[in-house]
């Protein structure tokens, strides 16, 4: 069942390479039908998870790949990762919907995304450090292809900028991995043992040098300050769905790394530094925050927005750490509401970066300042950037209010002045975005800018069908997750009191 | 001694592979020179008969228990083994690359047969455990490459085999100065003897000898400081000569160097591991950096392949834990002949193409080549989950697990700064839509020789090899690590 | 049932109407009307029932509401003051406008105020209290393509909302210390600094919302919206609200001890400051604004100390009140095209209707005895009285001032036109709707103070289940009228002389300059500290307190500017380091392949010969 | 002590050869260095054998390989210098340094 979900795409895109050249329009439909069926499978997995036992491991699978280094092909969905392949179904669906008009070299673009959602799903799924870090390095690859080959002007330095920055980070995690494997006995890549054995249980040096090799190949990912220089060029530099992937789903990686690997199998050392944590964290909400508010570029503001956000996860991830006594149920709440953040995150800056995208195709351009007073020609794409918007900001009945409030309330306790200041993070976002808007959609009419030409309003198209059904429904879902939220916080909630039974001191 | 009393009468089934070759060789030899010249594919196809011969015979030794023969001179045991499969392999797959350029050219029989005799003198080279042998071996692997890389005859090639040549030259000589100051110290020339003589003997008349000795191998290997024949060397011999002085050589020399250091030099009271892994470190430093700017595919790929050396003597450095070590090498050895073989192989179908830059736009008009090449590349570089991720996975632990955390640190930054100019390649391929029109190629879609379509498919089939190796690593594993 | 009703149906209401967009505009007011009537039915249902409801949001913490004494109080004022603005409004917002988007942002709005009265904890009040703030910014910037409006919204959103920072870390010191689910009525119970905490940022963000001191100033922002948002915002919902959810914790303020002063005195001083500056206006809506903020304050005074009777009182009779001035304000502004008190001379006399209403509802802003706000006041002066002198003191001069200004409003719209140059009465006839909800408000604002007298006053403190209002000694009663009723006379009185004077009157008699001595002597004593004092508040809280946010909020601007500029390059430059270092090292790790042999020939054997000395050194 | 004075004969001859492959730029003057730095090789390995291990086959052994190898190296040596003397008619190595960087 999990292999199908994970695998789906990758078979469909290596049938896709036997298809003539001529048939080449059809490949963006392909796309959204396999999207959509493997979405359609995911929902089912959820369902029968439900279902089922609704605590621990589902539909694991468990083969042996390689015996000789205690490494296997280990997969299975739990509270944690379940969520996020539901928001990467989702994403990738969207992407597609949204690409269905992509012209340059639709073959390529088409494998190469499909490529990249098995490889992710892959990644959320594996529970074995070495079928986990090979699809950590895949998504590297695909995705350098993907802005590479499709970027703007300036793509390829990006593309090899981020390549280099998130692959020095693949190592770092690998040989903190090979470091777990040397310290376990038996030898062992696999999650669940190395959790089961805590292997560095007595030897808390060891543990810091590899909780360190580890955290430092994921916080690259993350990104957090200050290993985030290299997302800001990649995401202005990506084309729209690359971006929306990268913040989306790949940026995932690093987090959900750190609930499914770092804490678990080095809790003790999780706890030593959890304040190193605890203090990144902050300083990514307030530097994050801070730095968007001084952009001009639409994209490399979104992408600021993101390094605030994922502080946030790393601050009620670190604040469990910190949890002690009647704390450590709040913490379970923070940490819910890091992996809430998770899929909060995707969903809103995926339809921020659309939408950033939707600008561009009518604009030509992501300079804020060449943009003014277009709610007059396009309510519906001011509609939708309102929603996506507030939603980001951390409005109630967002999913992102839901994230924010649990992580804020589950880790005061245990971090009290960090936290306090990463809440004053949410007045900058608000301001932020808020001003971004009313500088594009509000106001009288567009105000006449120096550097950039003024973008063509009056015969500014609104969002066009494909557009708008790749945007609603991560917007929709936002809204359903921040009005109803049970039906994802009890699936997280068993996983994130587990995982703070472990951490907790 | 006792090796003599042992084994006195040699069992000649062991050696079926050596000899399969040897007599293909000498029938090459004598039926090229009986042939018309359009009739001299009989060689070829007799030189791959023969190849086919020592791989089945090798196969079947497998199942046999290790077992040191000729007086301890040689001895047959997995390393051997998965020597041979690698060297028999490569040396296949070369003829194949060389089908092209070579067929019914003057001299083809030659050729096969002195690429057979190459083959042969590695493999002995990989078996051997007496200095001499080792400097038997080094003979025969040598000087048939000194022919082979100037055949053309043409003005680079030639300056490539003088210097390869006299590069040669040298370090044999080195190699039997070694081997007689060894034989002066631990008074005999068996692996097995001196591990026991040795440490007994005057330590700084070892250590040279040692180091002599070793000088021949890293040679071979194109290791630092005996590597500056590579890239030129690989830049100036055709396709798949460059190929084959890349890759099938270097398998014979580090198993030798493994196997002395395990069998003969273990003893010695003198740090030989860091020693080695010194080498390695300056070894992969030294090809990295220099392949940065590399402006030509062939000495982009001998800078990349002096590095790959480099982690393999990593590897080597490890010996003092083989039980980790020497199914890592081997596999290592396995995977970075398909690996590398693969990244030739499409030098070898785009002959044409000498600049990164030339190949601009190759995936536009050769998906699944350029596929498999970025394939290799990325492979080279080490990434999951083609074969030489699996290798460099096992070095790594292998290499932590002999506590030299420092070297794999350096050898991870090696790696990173590796990714920059495998990407400038890579990137090259998708290139085309940035400048102009096709008619900037040197070779349009059909314009492509009929003659090089057996390197093509030899292209994409290695780099689906490397995947599938990488993918079934486990069993090759466990076969490589059945002995010791 | 009831209430979730009262909370779904005008949400539900209002998705419709948002997601619609223009298409509804024809239908959106009469689904608003309907929606409030409706509501307002349910809102005394349940103010009677007194149902509650729970949803599982969080693990551990439901989205939970409940109506007690105070809810349900509230409900029932807020529900009555929705259905008098939007009756208002489908005259207000006009047939070309977005109605629908108007009266979507409305309902959604009140939903939220629903919530945020009925809250039972922390978790489900911020989600309310948030939701309240965002559709207040879509409200006040309602006419974004005018300049400045949609700005005015950031602003009252930007500044409300950094002080719910405070009720985020109240949440988070509720879970710490233990409080179940975060429940608002618990707060109390816990003990340690965690309570503190916690009602300390609960009472900064309902300070905020409340805009008392420091924060007024984002009030007078806020009137850039449409006067029905005024009214809604001023009366009923978003400002009272702070004061409503004062009232609500304040069990919890008295149990931290220090917390009720602290409130009590901003309360107070907020009073004070603003009626001044109340006082010093020319601008009716601004006059209101102002006023608001120091109406408010009574009630923040009332929950600091201890008054919660009074509070609620006041929330009421000012809802009430508030509702009535704004909305006439608002229809005087939509007819004669100015809100300017000189050009609104003589409003009253060509606007009966208006005019009446409006007087009754300032008399009663006034304190006049014994309409409403008098009652509510002096429930709260004397809950005050015992607490501190200093404070009933100053609450006394807060109420003269309300009377103050309530009285120059007066008198400015009933004193007859200058002959020459009368606004033309045919200008602007106020649309019925508009009309409509007035004498209603108005008889509310009048009757209100029947919640004073003494039997009532029980019942009404049984249903907030508060100790009785300490009755306070007469003299306090009479204190407070007579202050009242001179300041109001005499302002009143002074102010229309001055009108009348200023047109014509060019020869007057000795005796009326003997009055003019008086007059002067009233002038000195009375009028000129007063107006100085104003102006001096107003300067204070135009420059000051507002500039300190701008500044503020420039700083930060500049900061990121600087982290930007600097630590971006840093990191940037630190990487760009690492690649040069490569680079060079990479040209010259080619030098040595010159090509030469013999140069080839040299180094391996230097390499060689240093390798063996290495290596035997090395053991 | 006899096999000292043939130990340093054999150094001698085996220095000035190397002296010889180093200092020369003719390709037949760098082989000539070879051949000398071999025969050194030669007459250690004989004089090991004579008198370190007399009677052990490997040392005679030695002398053989390396008299192969000395002649076999000779043979491809004039081969290559006239392969690249044919190219680019040139006998001198540094005039051949194409191939470099």
């Amino acid at each position: 069942m999990l292999s199908i979900i994970v695998f789906l795409p990758a078979i469909v895109a290596a049938l896709l390479l036997f298809v003539p050249r001529k048939r080449v329009r059809l490949f963006p439909w392909i796309w959204v039908a396999t999207s959509a069926v493997d979405l359609a499978l995911i929902i089912v997995a959820w369902t029968g998870y439900i279902v089922g036992t609704g605590t621990g491991f589902g539909y694991e699978e468990n083969v042996r790949w390689l015996p000789m280094l205690g490494s296997g092909y280990h997969i299975a969905v739990d509270g944690f990762s379940l969520p996020i392949v539901a928001l990467t179904g989702v994403l990738f669906l969207a992407c597609a919907v949204y690409s269905l008009r992509e012209q340059r070299r639709t073959r390529s673009w088409v494998i190469l995304f499909l490529f990249l959602q098995t490889v992710s799903l892959g990644l959320f799924v594996s529970l074995d450090l070495l079928v986990f870090f090979v699809f950590f390095d895949l998504s590297i690859v695909a995705m350098y292809f993907i802005i590479a080959g499709w970027g703007h002007p300036g793509a390829a330095r990006a593309a090899l900028q981020f390549f280099l920055y998130t692959f020095v980070g693949s190592l770092a995690l690998l040989l903190g991995f090979i470091g777990l494997y040397l310290a376990s006995t038996p030898h062992t890549f696999d999650m669940v043992q190395l959790v089961h054995q805590d292997p560095l249980k007595g030897d808390p040096v060891v543990a810091g040098i590899i909780l360190f090799a580890i955290s430092l190949g994921l916080a690259v990912k993350t990104p957090t300050v200050p290993f985030h220089t290299w997302l800001p060029p990649a995401h202005t530099e990506a084309p729209t769905a690359g971006s929306v992937i990268l913040a989306g789903i790949l940026l995932k990686m690093g987090t959900y790394g750190f609930v499914r690997i770092a804490m678990p199998i080095l809790p003790q050392a999780w706890r030593d530094y959890a304040l190193v944590f605890v203090i990144v964290g902050v300083v990514s909400v307030l530097y994050g925050a801070l730095v968007a508010l001084a952009q001009t570029n639409l994209k490399r503001m979104i992408a600021y927005t993101s390094v605030n956000h994922m502080g946030y996860i790393i601050l009620g991830l670190g604040a469990a750490g910190l949890a002690t006594g009647s704390n450590v149920q709040a913490s379970a709440l923070a940490v819910s509401g890091a992996v809430t953040q998770m899929v909060s995150h995707g969903l809103l800056t995926g339809a921020l970066f659309l939408l950033a995208g939707v600008l561009y195709a009518r604009g030509g351009t992501y300079d804020i300042g060449a943009y003014g007073g277009l709610a007059k020609t396009v309510p519906v794409f001011t509609g939708l950037m309102a929603v996506a918007v507030f939603g980001s900001l951390g409005l109630p009945g967002f999913s992102g209010f839901i994230a924010e409030f649990q992580i804020f309330t589950g880790s005061l306790g245990s971090a009290p002045v960090p936290t306090a200041l990463s809440v004053i993070g949410i007045v900058i976002t608000a301001a932020l975005l808020l001003r971004m808007f009313q500088r594009i959609f509000l106001g009288a009419g567009q105000r006449s800018h120096d550097e950039a030409p003024p973008a063509p309003q009056a015969s500014m198209k609104d969002v066009f069908s494909r557009e708008f059904f790749a945007v609603a429904p991560l917007l929709a879902l936002s809204v359903v997750i921040g009005i109803l939220p049970a039906f994802l916080l009890h699936v997280i909630d068993p996983a994130a009191r587990a995982l703070v039974a472990l951490v907790g001191g | 001694m006792n090796g003599m009393q042992s084994g006195q009468e040699i069992d000649l089934t062991a050696f079926v592979p050596e000899i399969a070759i040897a007599v293909t060789a000498v029938l090459g030899l004598l039926a090229g020179s009986w042939l018309p010249r359009y009739r001299q594919w009989v060689v070829r196809a007799l030189a791959l008969l023969g190849i086919l011969v020592a791989v089945i015979a090798t196969i079947i030794s497998m199942t046999r228990a290790p077992e040191a023969t000729a007086a301890g001179s040689y001895t047959i045991d997995v390393s051997l083994n998965a020597a041979r499969l690698a060297i028999l392999v490569g040396t296949a797959i070369v003829i194949g690359l060389a089908s092209g350029s070579i067929a019914a050219a003057k001299r083809e029989s030659e050729f096969h047969v002195l690429l057979l005799l190459a083959a042969l003198g590695t493999i002995v080279l990989a078996g051997a455990t007496d200095l001499l042998v080792l400097a038997a071996g080094y003979l025969l692997a040598s000087v048939p490459l000194y022919a082979l890389v100037g055949f053309a005859k043409d003005r680079l090639g030639t300056e490539a085999t003088l210097k390869y040549y006299l590069m040669g030259a040298l370090f044999g000589l080195l190699l039997l100065a070694g081997v007689v100051l060894l034989l002066a110290t631990g008074g005999s020339t068996v692996y097995s003897e001196l591990s026991r003589s040795l440490p007994r003997g005057p330590t700084a008349v070892v250590a040279t000898g040692m180091l002599m000795l070793t000088a021949g191998l890293l040679f071979k290997a194109g290791s630092v400081p005996a590597h500056f024949w590579v890239p030129d060397a690989i830049d100036g011999a055709t396709p798949p000569i460059a190929a084959f002085i890349a890759t099938v050589p270097k398998i014979g020399a580090l198993v030798a160097l493994f196997r002395i250091s395990t069998d003969a030099f273990a003893n010695v009271p003198l740090d030989w591991s860091l020693m080695l892994a010194l080498l390695a470190a300056a070894t992969m430093t030294l090809g990295n950096l220099a392949a940065f700017f590399q402006r030509t595919v062939r000495r982009l790929l001998a800078y990349s392949t002096i590095s790959q050396v480099g982690y393999l003597m990593m590897i080597i450095a490890a010996y003092g834990h083989p039980t980790r070590a020497l199914p890592s090498l081997l596999y290592y050895l396995l995977a970075y002949t398909v690996t590398n073989l693969g990244a030739f192989a499409v030098v070898a179908a785009f002959a044409s193409r000498r600049g990164v830059d030339d190949y601009r736009g190759l995936f536009r008009r050769h998906r699944w080549v350029a596929l498999s090449l970025i394939v290799c590349l990325l492979g080279l570089v080490g990434t999951p989950p083609t074969a030489v991720f699996v290798g460099k996975l096992t070095a790594f632990t292998a290499a932590l697990d002999a506590g030299m955390g420092w070297l794999v640190i350096l050898a991870a930054a090696n790696t990173v700064a590796s990714v920059f100019y495998y990407l400038r390649w890579i990137f090259v391929l998708f290139q085309r839509d940035h400048v102009g029109p096709e008619a900037s190629e040197p070779s349009g879609p059909t314009g492509m020789p009929r003659t090089e379509a057996a390197s093509i498919i030899l292209a994409v089939a290695l780099g689906v090899t490397s995947i599938v190796v990488g993918l079934v690593a486990n069993p090759v594993l466990e076969l490589l690590s059945s002995s010791k | 049932m009831p209430l979730v009703l009262l909370v779904m149906l005008p949400a539900a209401a209002a998705v419709v109407l948002l997601l619609r967009g223009r298409r509804t505009d024809a239908a959106a007011p009469a689904i608003a009307v309907a929606v409030a009537v409706i509501d307002l039915g349910l809102a005394i249902v349940a103010a009677i029932a007194r149902p509650s409801a729970e949803v599982t949001a969080l693990n551990s913490i439901p989205g939970a509401v409940a109506v007690d004494g105070l809810a349900a109080i509230a409900m029932v004022t807020v529900a009555a003051v929705f259905l008098a603005v939007v009756v208002f409004a489908c005259g207000d917002i006009g047939r070309g406008e977005a109605r629908s988007r108007f009266f979507g942002t409305m309902l959604l709005f009140v939903a939220a105020m629903f919530v945020t009265v009925t809250a039972v904890n922390i978790f489900t009040l911020l989600a309310a209290w948030e939701i309240m703030g965002a559709t207040s910014y879509a409200l006040i910037g309602f006419w974004w393509s005018e300049p400045g409006k949609a700005r005015s919204g950031l602003i009252a959103f930007i500044t409300t909302r950094s002080a719910d920072v405070g009720m985020y870390v109240a949440a988070g010191a509720a879970l710490a210390a233990g409080a179940a689910g975060l429940n608002l009525a618990r707060l109390d119970e816990v003990a340690g600094g965690w309570r503190d905490i916690a009602l300390a940022g609960l009472a900064l963000a309902a300070l905020g919302k409340s805009a008392q001191l420091p924060f007024s100033f984002w009030l007078s922002h806020a009137m850039a919206g449409p006067s029905p948002v005024s009214a809604l915002l001023h009366s009923a919902a978003m400002v009272a609200a702070g004061g409503y959810l004062l009232l609500r914790i304040e069990p919890g303020i008295t149990a931290t001890g220090w917390l009720g002063p602290v409130v009590a005195w901003i309360g107070a001083l907020t009073a004070l400051l603003l009626g001044a500056v109340a006082v010093a206006q020319r601008d009716l809506k601004q006059l209101l604004a102002a006023s608001t903020c120091s109406q408010i304050g009574f009630i923040v005074l009332a929950a600091g100390v201890g008054g919660v009777a009074g509070g609620a009182t006041q929330f009421v009779a000012h809802a009430a009140v508030k509702s009535l001035l704004f909305l006439v304000a608002g229809a005087w502004l939509a007819a004669l095209g100015t809100k300017n008190l000189l050009r609104l001379r003589g409003a009253a006399r060509t606007h009966p209707v208006a005019g009446i209403t409006f007087t009754v509802g300032a008399l009663a802003l006034g304190g006049l005895p014994p309409l409403s706000i008098w009652v509510a006041k002096d429930q709260i002066l004397s809950a005050a009285l015992p607490a501190s002198t200093a404070l009933y003191t100053v609450g006394l001069a807060a109420a003269a001032l309300s009377a103050a200004y309530s009285a120059k409003a007066l008198a400015v719209i009933w004193t007859r036109p200058a002959s020459v140059a009368p606004l033309d009465v045919r200008a602007g006839r106020i649309p019925v709707s508009e009309l409509l909800p007035l004498p209603a408000l108005a008889i509310a604002a009048t009757v209100l103070g029947v919640l004073g007298v003494p039997p009532l006053a029980a019942a009404w403190s049984r249903t907030l289940g508060t100790p009785d209002a300490p009755t306070s000694p007469p003299w306090e009663f009479a204190m407070s009228a007579t202050l009242a009723v001179t300041v109001i006379v005499l302002v009143v009185w002074w102010q229309h002389r001055r009108l009348t004077r200023s047109d014509e009157l060019v020869a007057d008699t000795a005796w009326l300059r003997d009055w003019l001595k008086m007059e002067a002597g009233i002038d000195v004593i009375v009028v000129r500290p007063i107006r100085a004092l104003s102006a001096w508040c107003s300067r204070f809280d135009d420059r000051v307190l507002s500039q300190a946010v701008t500044t503020v909020g420039s700083a930060v601007l500049r900061l990121s500017r600087v982290v930007n500029a600097r630590l971006e390059w840093a990191i940037a430059a630190a990487v760009a380091f690492v690649a040069d270092g490569a680079r060079r090292l990479a040209t010259a790790a080619v030098r040595p392949q010159t090509g030469l042999l013999h140069q080839y020939y040299d180094q391996a054997i230097v390499g060689m010969a240093v390798l063996v000395a290495v290596f035997i050194l090395m053991r | 002590m006899i096999l000292s004075l043939y130990l340093i004969l054999a150094a001698g001859l085996f220095a000035v050869g190397l002296y010889g492959l180093l200092s020369q730029q003719s390709i037949v003057m760098i082989m000539m260095g070879i051949e000398l730095a071999i025969n050194g090789v030669i007459v250690a390995a004989a004089a090991v054998w004579y008198f370190i291990v007399p009677g052990s086959p490997d040392a005679q052994t030695v002398v053989l390989v390396a008299m192969t190898a000395m002649a076999v190296e000779m043979g491809m040596g004039f081969a290559v210098t006239t392969a690249i003397f044919r190219a680019r008619d040139v006998d001198m190595v540094d005039s051949a340094s194409d191939l470099k960087g």
